[in-house]
Formats: structure tokens, sequence, C-alpha cells
């Protein structure tokens, strides 16, 4: 089974490719099937198997082009895995539920599943430059998706978030080439073991952690790196924006697990608490962004900033209860945000507009989805027995005791944004309808079971969260323990 | 010792050469008038091809004068009679600062190039065997034989050249050539 | 002379045959008639060209009195000129018809521009190189300015003949003063000239520079040096004579505009890697370094912002040649390390082959789009395009992203081995400002996809008939995928094995 | 007793830049043009000079090439020049300047 991931990449691949040739109106269930077998696939990644090297299972070597040291190799361990169902579970619930552009129906199907593969190339990549490669070219079917299918300012957000993002990872690409010469592998376990070893150059791996943290804080939209983010997410077509939010941001905490803390060596370890700094400024300014806006939809993409924040600090703050804590709230904020940006779609869709002044009267006229659209922003605020209040404990609870005052400014960043989301939702909601145009919002079959299984993870992760955090525990630290078995 | 030779009949030749060389050069560069300052060039050349001769090089300098001076020259000429730029309208306004320019290049960007690469140069004086090698290799015989020698490399250049001009002609047709159906053409 | 000599020098001479043979046949037949023939025959001949060069394999040989050395680099390089000679003028017959140029005199002249640029890629002495170099810049005036009675091309010929003319003469000065002072260091230091070399060949020069102690640093060798490698950058079309390349190449018919652009950069760019083989690890001093990095950096940064704001499509692929010229330089600028001159030289040759693909293909979407010959050149009727021609858009958004360095074309891999090649060779902050250089040029490109698929336009699609350019752009944006995916499988392998070290050394003179 | 050889080289080099101060003070293209002939003539000084010192015929045969491209550049600089001021219909100074941008 070891070319399983290989398997979960090229079947949305080969659906798109078949989707675009055949006639619009298949293209939806030729691209529901191939993204959903990806996704069953992807459940049987979590599970240990294959060839297993290091700590990572599944793992699979093929060569592309060996002269450049660039090779297809894959492999899984609990946090890639997860990260990898993350991206096919969202991937299929953006095809069902959303529906896609009139005129371009092939395109859009197209940009989706291709980001999707190759966000899932990144995600279970071994090899530096391949991760490199996914990472970067994933943009092309963003940027595409925003350019043509966005909201008003389509073209300025593309242009920004593409140049933006680009000129991160170009670092990340000067850093990688920089340990390549010195190494002469782009090989991530041995470039992990020679860093363990310490044989590699430190002035080289200070250069390596300073770039790779630009390139992953500003796909994580770290302040101040966040600035692509508010254009970006507001204009981004739904479908698209649940692998941006809830897939693609997360590959920047993703680097910092991987790559940025085990490689960058001792400087990596001394940027840590500028890195929780940051968090902790991350998730103040975004809910004050969040508090500043009156459309439901930058309203969550802001609040993101802010829980991207604490899912960094969770990442860096070297305190296992809190890095699986921050694994399984990647999970978390995929699934809650996608719901979040969903029901805003929803929204739009049925009433006409996005803004918390001109909604209201959602409660009366369609009772489910405002009980749904409550749990979810429960979950996005973090509140006991939801999802949310699971990760976010644990961040906090590994995070206090090593930096109690940016965790402190952190919480309490949460607990304005908590209030503030609560009485945005609550006002667009109830009330009587303050727009004429506005339509009933009734849910298809297909729209009604997604919404309610997302709750059912909601609920079912936020009362036991245990298999999971098992599993979000195995997150990349027992690459060494092969090195130094009397550790473990 | 560079005094003396300058003061040498060979060095009277050079100094009087010389002097010419650059005053036309000059001239060159700061005439308004276009006329005027082909014919500088004309003397600048002239000048140089009385160089040559001080270096041997017979035949070269008899080419200088004669397709040089002769022929690309009344080209010149030529074209500036044709598009009536002799009686272009002089604005002299920017004359001093050329004069300014061309005088400050030459001393200074000429002097100073050359006393950079001229750095640490030994002052090479000709070798006493090279007067009599030095004269039969600027002869049309001397440089027949060099240039036609298929042991040195000089005859694959020269062959190449051929298509050089060639392209010369093909372009000259093209260019300044009759041109065909101009109605049709796109301004 | 033998039959050897005449075949390592086969493909120059059979373009430059060619040359003759197409102008023959089109005075002496009717023009009507000539219109295919002579294309067909053109063709033939850059194909017999090919032929010759490709039977020539990888291994060196010298010929004509050590004139000129053809080794795998050379084989390659010559293929790529004939080549490039055969598209441009099958992307060309549309703009011959629409605007009744002399239709035998321009296939001549590409065939003899190829010719000439051909020997300044397999020229071992300067003198060659320089007179190949002339035939190659001669003919590139005469078609830059090729479409008469159009003021523009009109201009760009004689901004491009002024420039390069100038620019010929520093070459000389250069040419002269290493003929200078490569004949005193020899004489000084008692060292005979070989038999059959002159000063300018380059192994003369090599011979001089690892031989004689200190002639590296002598200052007029360098300045000879400098103003050599300076004007050959030139003909490249890289800064600091870099405004010429943008008007030239939105004066110029796309057609021709392409040609000048990338057989100019194989061309000089093949010299100068020779040139910089025999700098490879001798002392040079900084001056040298200072200068290549001086103007690659410059490049880079002039041509990436020069394209940030462009109107003119054309202009910004002017630009963008500028910088990628300098992304070359910088690849070049790594051969001159002897650990990484071999890394360096791979990099510099699939970046070449790669550039003029995705160059050739650009300029040929731009004619494909025109209408009546007039290209499509401002960047706003490419509004909208995406709904209009998708197709077309497509192809330009793939040479665009390749021109940006994205992953999955091979403007990626192209910087890729650039950079690897930089950084072995120590070059850090170097590739630093390079990356912010092409982070600005994302941004220009990025503008034109945005226009392509972003914006909506009232536009009416304009129905072209140029077919030729349509296959030329669909076919090179093909290629630039494919390479960019599976270079080893397309094309790399034929590099590795015929990219050799060029020969040249101080040991082969006896 | 002969002169050195740098005399000739620095005259050489001050008539080179003799020719680059015209080329970028000029506005006539073909004032600039007839500078550019004076950078060349300067470089055949400078060849046949130090070909003379050497004793080495490669400085002489060098000059040949040059002047047959001299020969060449003249007939078509001068050819396009000719178009563009039939075209332009303006015989003044600074006609290239509609390029921009």
């Amino acid at each position: 089974m070891n070319e399983l991931i290989l398997v979960i990449v090229a079947l949305p691949l080969i659906a798109a490719v078949i989707a675009s040739l055949v006639h619009e109106k298949s293209a939806k269930s030729i691209s529901i099937i191939g993204s959903a077998i990806a996704c069953l696939l992807s459940i049987l990644g979590i599970t240990t198997g294959g060839t297993i090297d290091r700590g990572f299972h599944h793992v699979f070597n093929a060569p592309w082009l060996p002269k450049l040291g660039l090779m297809f190799s894959f492999g899984l361990d609990g946090m890639s895995s997860l990260l990898v169902l993350l991206t096919t579970f969202l991937t299929v619930i953006a095809v069902i539920v959303i529906p896609a552009p009139k005129n371009a129906v092939r395109a859009y199907y197209l940009s989706i599943l291709v980001a999707g593969a190759l966000t899932n190339v990144a995600f279970a990549s071994l090899n530096i430059l391949l991760f490199y490669i996914a990472f970067e070219a994933a943009l092309i079917p963003v940027l595409i998706a925003i350019g043509m299918f966005g909201g008003g300012d389509r073209s300025k957000a593309a242009i920004q978030f593409f140049v933006f993002t680009v000129i991160g990872s170009l670092l990340l690409l000067s850093a990688i080439i920089g340990l390549r010469i010195a190494t002469g592998t782009f090989d991530y376990l041995t470039l992990h073991d020679l860093v363990a070893a310490g044989a590699v150059d430190p002035s080289l791996l200070r250069w390596f952690a300073i770039a790779s943290f630009i390139a992953f804080a500003t796909k994580a939209a770290v302040v101040p790196l966040h600035a692509w983010l508010g254009r970006a997410y507001i204009n981004t077509p739904t479908g698209m924006l649940l692998l941006l939010s809830g897939a693609m941001a997360k590959l920047g905490v993703y680097g910092l697990i991987r790559f940025t803390l085990p490689l960058g060596g001792d400087f990596a370890e001394s940027l840590v608490p500028l890195i929780v700094t940051l968090g902790a400024v991350s998730v103040v300014y975004g809910a004050f962004v969040a508090a500043a806006q009156t459309d439901i939809k930058a309203v969550i993409a802001f609040s993101s900033i802010s829980h991207m924040g604490y899912i960094v600090i969770g990442a860096v703050v070297g305190d296992d209860a809190a890095r699986s804590g921050s694994v399984l709230q990647m999970l978390n904020h995929g699934i809650t945000t996608g719901a979040l940006f969903i029901c805003c779609d929803f929204i739009s869709r049925y009433r006409g507009s996005r803004q918390v002044t001109a909604l209201g009267g959602i409660w009366s006229d369609s009772p489910l989805f405002s009980r749904l659209l409550l749990l979810f922003t429960f979950s996005s605020v973090a509140l006991p027995l939801t999802n949310g209040f699971v990760g976010e404990f644990l961040i906090l609870l590994g995070a206090f005791h090593k930096f109690p005052y940016q965790t402190a400014i952190a919480s309490a960043g949460a607990i304005g944004s908590a209030v503030y989301m609560l009485w945005m939702i609550q006002r667009s909601i109830y009330g009587g309808s303050k727009s004429d145009a506005s339509k009933v919002i009734s849910l298809g079959v297909s729209e009604r079971s997604v919404l309610l299984a997302l709750a059912l993870m909601i609920i079912g992760i936020g009362v036991a969260p245990s298999p999971l955090l098992a599993i979000a525990s195995d997150n990349g630290h027992k690459v060494g323990a092969a090195m130094q078995p009397e550790v473990k | 010792m560079t005094l003396q030779a300058l003061l040498s009949g060979q060095g009277l030749m050079f100094l009087f050469f010389a002097v010419a060389a650059i005053a036309s050069g000059i001239l060159v560069v700061i005439l308004q008038n276009p006329l005027r300052a082909a014919l500088s060039l004309v003397i600048n050349l002239f000048s140089v091809a009385g160089l040559y001769l001080s270096l041997n090089a017979y035949f070269l300098a008899t080419v200088q004068v004669i397709v040089y001076a002769g022929a690309i020259m009344v080209l010149f000429l030529f074209v500036i009679m044709l598009l009536n730029m002799g009686q272009a309208n002089l604005n002299t306004s920017y004359r001093g600062v050329r004069t300014i320019i061309a005088f400050s290049s030459a001393i200074g960007f000429g002097g100073l190039m050359s006393a950079v690469a001229l750095k640490g140069q030994p002052n090479v004086m000709l070798p006493a065997d090279a007067m009599v090698t030095g004269s039969s290799a600027g002869s049309v015989e001397g440089i027949g034989k060099v240039l036609y020698n298929p042991n040195l490399p000089w005859l694959f250049a020269f062959e190449w050249t051929s298509f050089l001009l060639l392209v010369a002609v093909i372009g000259a047709v093209v260019l300044a050539g009759k041109r065909q159906q101009p109605s049709e053409d796109k301004a | 002379m033998n039959f050897g000599d005449i075949h390592a020098a086969g493909a120059p001479i059979l373009m430059a045959v060619g040359g003759c043979v197409v102008l023959l046949t089109d005075l002496a037949s009717k023009r009507s008639a000539t219109r295919k023939f002579g294309t067909f025959l053109a063709i033939l001949f850059c194909i017999a060209s090919m032929v010759c060069s490709y039977t020539l394999g990888g291994q060196l040989r010298t010929a004509f009195s050590n004139g000129i050395a053809v080794e795998g680099l050379v084989v390659t390089m010559q293929i790529l000129l004939a080549a490039i000679a055969a598209i441009t003028i099958v992307a060309s017959s549309e703009i011959l018809q629409s605007f009744h140029l002399p239709k035998g005199e321009y296939r001549a002249l590409i065939l003899l521009a190829s010719a000439g640029a051909m020997v300044l890629v397999q020229s071992l002495d300067l003198v060659n190189a320089f007179v190949g170099i002339e035939i190659m810049s001669v003919a590139f005036y005469v078609l830059a300015g090729y479409r008469r009675a159009q003021a523009a091309s009109e201009e760009a010929g004689a901004k491009y003949f002024l420039m390069g003319a100038f620019v010929s003469a520093i070459l000389l000065f250069g040419i002269a003063l290493i003929y200078g002072s490569v004949g005193l260091a020899m004489k000084a230091n008692g060292l005979e000239l070989p038999q059959g070399y002159s000063f300018t060949n380059i192994v003369t020069i090599s011979k001089a520079i690892h031989q004689v102690p200190g002639f590296g640093t002598s200052p007029l060798f360098l300045l000879g040096a400098v103003m050599l490698i300076g004007s050959l950058m030139f003909k490249a079309g890289v800064a600091p004579f870099h405004m010429v390349a943008p008007d030239v190449y939105q004066g110029a018919p796309a057609p021709i505009a392409g040609f000048l652009a990338t057989t100019s950069k194989v061309a000089a760019f093949t010299i100068l890697m020779r040139f910089f083989t025999i700098l490879a690890g001798a002392d040079t001093g900084a001056a040298i370094n200072v200068v290549v990095i001086g103007l690659a950096l410059l490049s880079i940064i002039v041509g990436n912002t020069g394209a940030a704001n462009q109107k003119s499509i054309k202009r910004l692929f002017g630009y963008s040649s500028v910088a990628h010229g300098g992304y070359i330089v910088l690849g070049l600028l790594a051969s001159l390390g002897t650990e990484s001159q071999a890394a360096a030289i791979t990099a510099v040759t699939f970046y070449i082959v790669a550039y003029a693909i995705t160059t050739i293909g650009s300029f040929a979407v731009v004619a494909w789009l025109g209408k009546d010959g007039e290209d499509a050149d401002a960047i706003s009727a490419y509004r909208g395009l995406g709904k209009r021609n998708l197709g077309a858009a497509i192809t330009l958004g793939i040479f665009l992203l390749s021109l940006s360095g994205i992953p999955l074309t091979v403007g990626f891999l192209t910087k890729l081995g650039v950079f690897m090649a930089l950084l072995s060779a120590g070059g850090t902050w170097v590739a630093v400002v390079a990356l912010i250089g092409s982070a600005i040029g994302l941004y220009a490109y990025l503008r034109v996809i945005s226009e392509m698929f972003f914006v909506d336009s009232t536009q009416q699609e304009t129905s072209s008939t140029d077919g030729a350019s349509k296959l030329v752009a669909v076919s090179a944006a093909t290629l630039v995928i494919v390479m960019g995916v599976f270079p080893s499988q397309a094309l790399l392998p034929s590099f590795e094995a015929s990219v050799t070290a060029p020969p040249v050394s101080g040991d082969e003179v006896k | 007793m002969s002169i050195p050889l740098n005399y000739y080289i620095v005259l050489s080099m001050i008539l080179f830049s003799l020719g680059i101060a015209g080329v970028t003070t000029r506005r006539n293209p073909i004032l600039i043009f007839m500078s550019i002939e004076l950078m060349l003539n300067a470089v055949n000084l400078s060849l046949i000079a130090f070909g003379r010192y050497l004793g080495d015929a490669g400085g002489q045969m060098l000059t040949i090439f040059v002047m047959a491209v001299a020969a060449a550049e003249v007939s078509v600089g001068l050819g396009i020049l000719i178009a563009i001021f039939r075209t332009k219909d303006n015989v003044d100074v600074d006609v290239l300047n509609g390029l921009k941008g």
C-alpha cells in the first residue's frame, strides 16, 4: 500500500481531467466521485501500513529528476495523514455544496481538484523540493479561481495574494537550495538526521530558519505577514475558499512544525519567543479587525487570523500537548471555518447580501440552518463540548507555563472576539428580515446532509477527542527517535 | 629620452600627425554643421593614414585613403547633401558644453584609460630586426601572403567577410531601394 | 583544409549557401510563385544545417587552422539556431504577405543572420567571432527596420543600428587590447606563438592567462576583457545598453522580434561561455567578477521594473528579455568557479534553450492575435481574452508563468538550475537580489494574466488568419510544460551527454 | 631612436574617447555615426601599432576586417538613415523619439 498517497493525489487529478473533457452536466458528478474515493482512501492513510521509515508509514519513493535531487518521495505520519484527510474532505464538500459559476463549470472544478491534489502532495512529501514545487504550484489554481470566479475586487485580490505568497516562498527556495548544496540532498529524512547530528553549517541553518519562517508565516497569515489575507478571502469563491483557508493555510503551520523547527537548528529555537509573540499579536489583531467588519464573510476571514495565531503558538512552543492540540486545532479550524463559509455562502445566495445590517429573520425562516450556524459559531469561539474548545484548551495549557504573558494576551483577545462574533451572528439571524429581495434559505438533501455531518464532527470531536488526539500526537517527533532509541 | 625620440625625424612625423588627428577628432565632435564635421573626419582619416605609414603599414595606409577617406566619406557627404543637411539650422546653444565634454573626455577619460591600462606595461620599443621583417609585412605582397595562407586563421574570416558584404548589399537594397506597391502599405 | 574542416564549419556554410540560393531563386522566378517554394527551400537548408551539426557528434574537433572548434555545446546551439531560423521563416509568411515586403531578401537575411550566429558560436579565434557577430548584427539592423514605411520599425532599426555599431567599436577595441596585451605578455616571457595560432585565439589567450604570472590582473588585458564581455552582453540584450531591446522588439514585427531576441542571446551567450571557461580558475582579480555581477543585477532589476508597468506587450517582452539575460549572466558567473563550472554550463545551456522556446512562443501569440499582420501589441487588447479566445489566453498564460518561474513550467527549472549553480559558487547575496528582482517581474507578468482572465471586456473576437503563428505558439507552449515536468525525458539527457566542458585549456598548445 | 609603443596606444585611446564623447553628446544620427567611425579608426591605429611592435601580421589582418565591417555598416546604416528621413521628412536633430515607455 505504499502507493496509497499516489492514488489519493492522482484520483482527483484524473477526475479533473475527465471532468474538463466531458459535458458540463456530468462534470460535477465525476468530480464528486473522484474526490470522494480519494477522501475514503485517505482514511486508510491514518492507519499505519506500508513501508515504515523513521516514524513515517506508507513511504513511497520514485525518481522524478534524480539529477536535481527531485524525487517523488512520500510518507505519512499522524499529522500529515490528518491534514491529507482534511484536504480531501474539504475538496469533497466544496464540490458537493457550492454550485459552480454557470459560464465556466469545468474550469471551476478543475481548479478546485488540482488545488486539493497539489496541497496533498505538499502535505505528504518527504522531499523538500517536491514540497516546495507543490507548495507554489498549488497557488496557480487558487489564482485562477480568485481571478476568474471571485468577487468584485478579484483582479487585485488575485495579484496581491499571488505576489505576496510567492515572494515568501522564493526565500524558502533559496534556503532549500542552500541546504542541498551543503548536504547534497533534498530528502527530508536524511536532512533531518544530518541537522540533528550537527553536520550542517549553523549559518546556513539560520538562513533556512528565517527564510522558511517568512514563507510559512505568510502562508499562515501571521501578523505582520497577513496583508494579503483580507482582500483574498473576501473575494475568493467559497468552494476554493474552503481549501484555501481550511487546507492551504495549514501548510504554513505544517511547515513550521515539519521543517522550520527541526531543520532550523538552534537558531529556530531562539526564534520561538518571537513567533509566539507574533502569534499572540495575530490573535488580538484578528479579533479587533474582525470586530470592525460588517460583512460576515470578512468577519469569518479575519477571525481566521485569530485562530491561526493560536495554532501557530501551539505549534512552536515545544510542548507535546500544545503541539498535539495545535494539530487537532488545524483540523477543527478547517471544519469549522469551512462550515461557516458555507453558511455565509448560503446567506449571501438566498438573502442577496452579506452585510449584518441587511440581514435578519433567518431564525424564523430557516430554523435548522440557523441552529447549525449557531453551533458552528460556538465551535469557532471554542465553547466547551465543541471541537474548538479541545484544541484551544490544549494549546493554552501547553503554552501558558512557558509564555504566560503572550498566552494571557491571546486569551483576552479571544474572549473579546467570541463576544463580538456571537453578537454579530445573533444580529444577523434574529429579528425581522430587513431586505425585500431575500428568500427563505431552503437546504437541499445534499446540502443538509453535509451541514449535519459537519455538525456531527464538531460535537463528536468535542465530546470524544482522544482517538484523534492520539493520531495528532504523532507529529514528526519520532523522526529523531529512530536514531536515538534510548530517548523513547 | 622621450623628448629625443619625439624630436627625431620619425618623432616629428608622429607628433605632427598625432596633433592633427586629435585636433580634427575634436572638430568632428563639436562642429555643428554635418558637412564640416564630415570634412574634419576626412582630415582625421588622412592623419591616421600618415601614422600607418610611420608604422610601416603601407598597404593599409593606401586602403585608408582610398576606401575610407575616398569611398566611405564620399558616401557620407553624399547622404548629407541628399538629405539637405548642409544648411540644417544651427542650434549653437550646446556648442560650448559639447566642446568642454569633448576636450575633457579626450584628455581626461582617454588619459585615465591609458594611464590605468598602461600601468606596469614596460615601455616597449621596436626590436632591432623589426625594421626588416616589418617593412615587408606591410606591403601588398606581405599582406596577401599572410591573408591567403590556408595554414593561418585569417582566410576563414576573410571568406566570411564576403557574406558580411552580401548582407550589407541586401540590406542597402531592401532599406533604401524603391518601395513596391507603396499605395497598399500602411503608414 | 580538408573535408573534415568543411564538415565542422558545415552548418553555417549551409545556412549561408541557403541564403544565396533563396535569394537567387527569388530573383529568377515570378513573385507569386515563390512564396511557398521559397519557404520550402529555406527550411530545407535549415534542416540540412541541423543534420550537418548533428552528424558532428559531441567530440571536440578544431578546424581551419584552429579558427573554429565544435563540440557538444556548439552542436546543440547550432541546431537550436537553425530551428529558430526555420520557425521564424514559417511564422513570418503572414507579415510578408500583409505588408508586401520583399520575401526572398527576408528569407536570405534570416538565413545569413543565423549563419553569422553559428560562426560566432563555433569560433575559437576572436577574429572569426567578430566577423560572425557582424554578419549577424548587420542582418539584424536590416531586419529590425524591415517594415519600411512604418515609422516604428524604421526607428527601431536606426536605434538598433546606432547602438549596435557603437558597441561593435567597443568590442573591437576590446579585441585590439587583448591582442596587444597577449602578444606583449607572451613576448616578454619568451613564450612562442604556436604555428597556426594567432594572438586573438582563445587558446593563446588561455595560455597567456595560465602561464604568464600576473597576466590575468594586468590592466591592459582586463580593460580589453571587460570591453569584450560588456559588448558581447549588449549583443545579447543585457544592461547597460538594454534600452535598445524594448524599443527594437516593440518596433519590429513580432516574428522578427522573436528572432532577434533569441538568436542574439543564443549566439552571444555561447561565445561568452567559451570565453569564460578560459577565465575559470585564473587569477583575474575582482574586476571581471564585479563587472559581471554588476551587469547581471542591473539587468535583472532594470528588466523586471521596466516590465512592471508596460502598456505594450512587446515592450514587456523586451524588458523581460533584459531580465532573463541577467539570469543567464548569473549562470555564467557561476561558470567562473572551477567547482561549479560543469553545473553552471548545463544550467545556462538549458536556460538558453528554454528561454528561446518561451520567447519564440510568446511573440508568436502576439502575431497570432494580430490582424492583417499588425501585432496585438497593446496590453489592453488582451482584456477578457480568456472569454474570447481561451486557447490563445491559456497559451500566453503558460508562457507568462514560465517567464516568471512558477513550478511545473520550464521557467522554474531553469531558474532553479542557475540558482543552484550560483549558490554553490558562493554568490548568496547575489542570488537574493536576483530573487527580489524576479518577484518584481512576477507582478509584471501577472498583470497580463489578470487582464486576460480576470477582467471582463466587451471587445469582439477578431478572427485571425495567422495559422502558422498559432501552430508555433501552441507547440512551444506544449514544450514549455513538457520540459517543465519531464525535462529528463524530453531534452535534458541530450544536454547532459553533449554539454561537455568546452575544450580550451592552456595545455592543448604544444 | 623610435617612438615607444605606448605613445600610439595613448593616442588611440584619446581618439577612442573622443568618439565616445561624440556618440554620447551628438543628437543627429549621422553625426553619431561619424563619431563611431572615429572610434573604429582609433581601434585600427592601436591594432597596427601593436602588430608592428610585436612583429606580428595579425594586427594588420584585423585592421582589414575592421575596414570591411566599417564599409558594411556604412552601407546599411546610411540606408536605414535615408529610409527614416524619408518617412519622417524631418532632417532636424533628435528624430528617434517615437518609441518610449
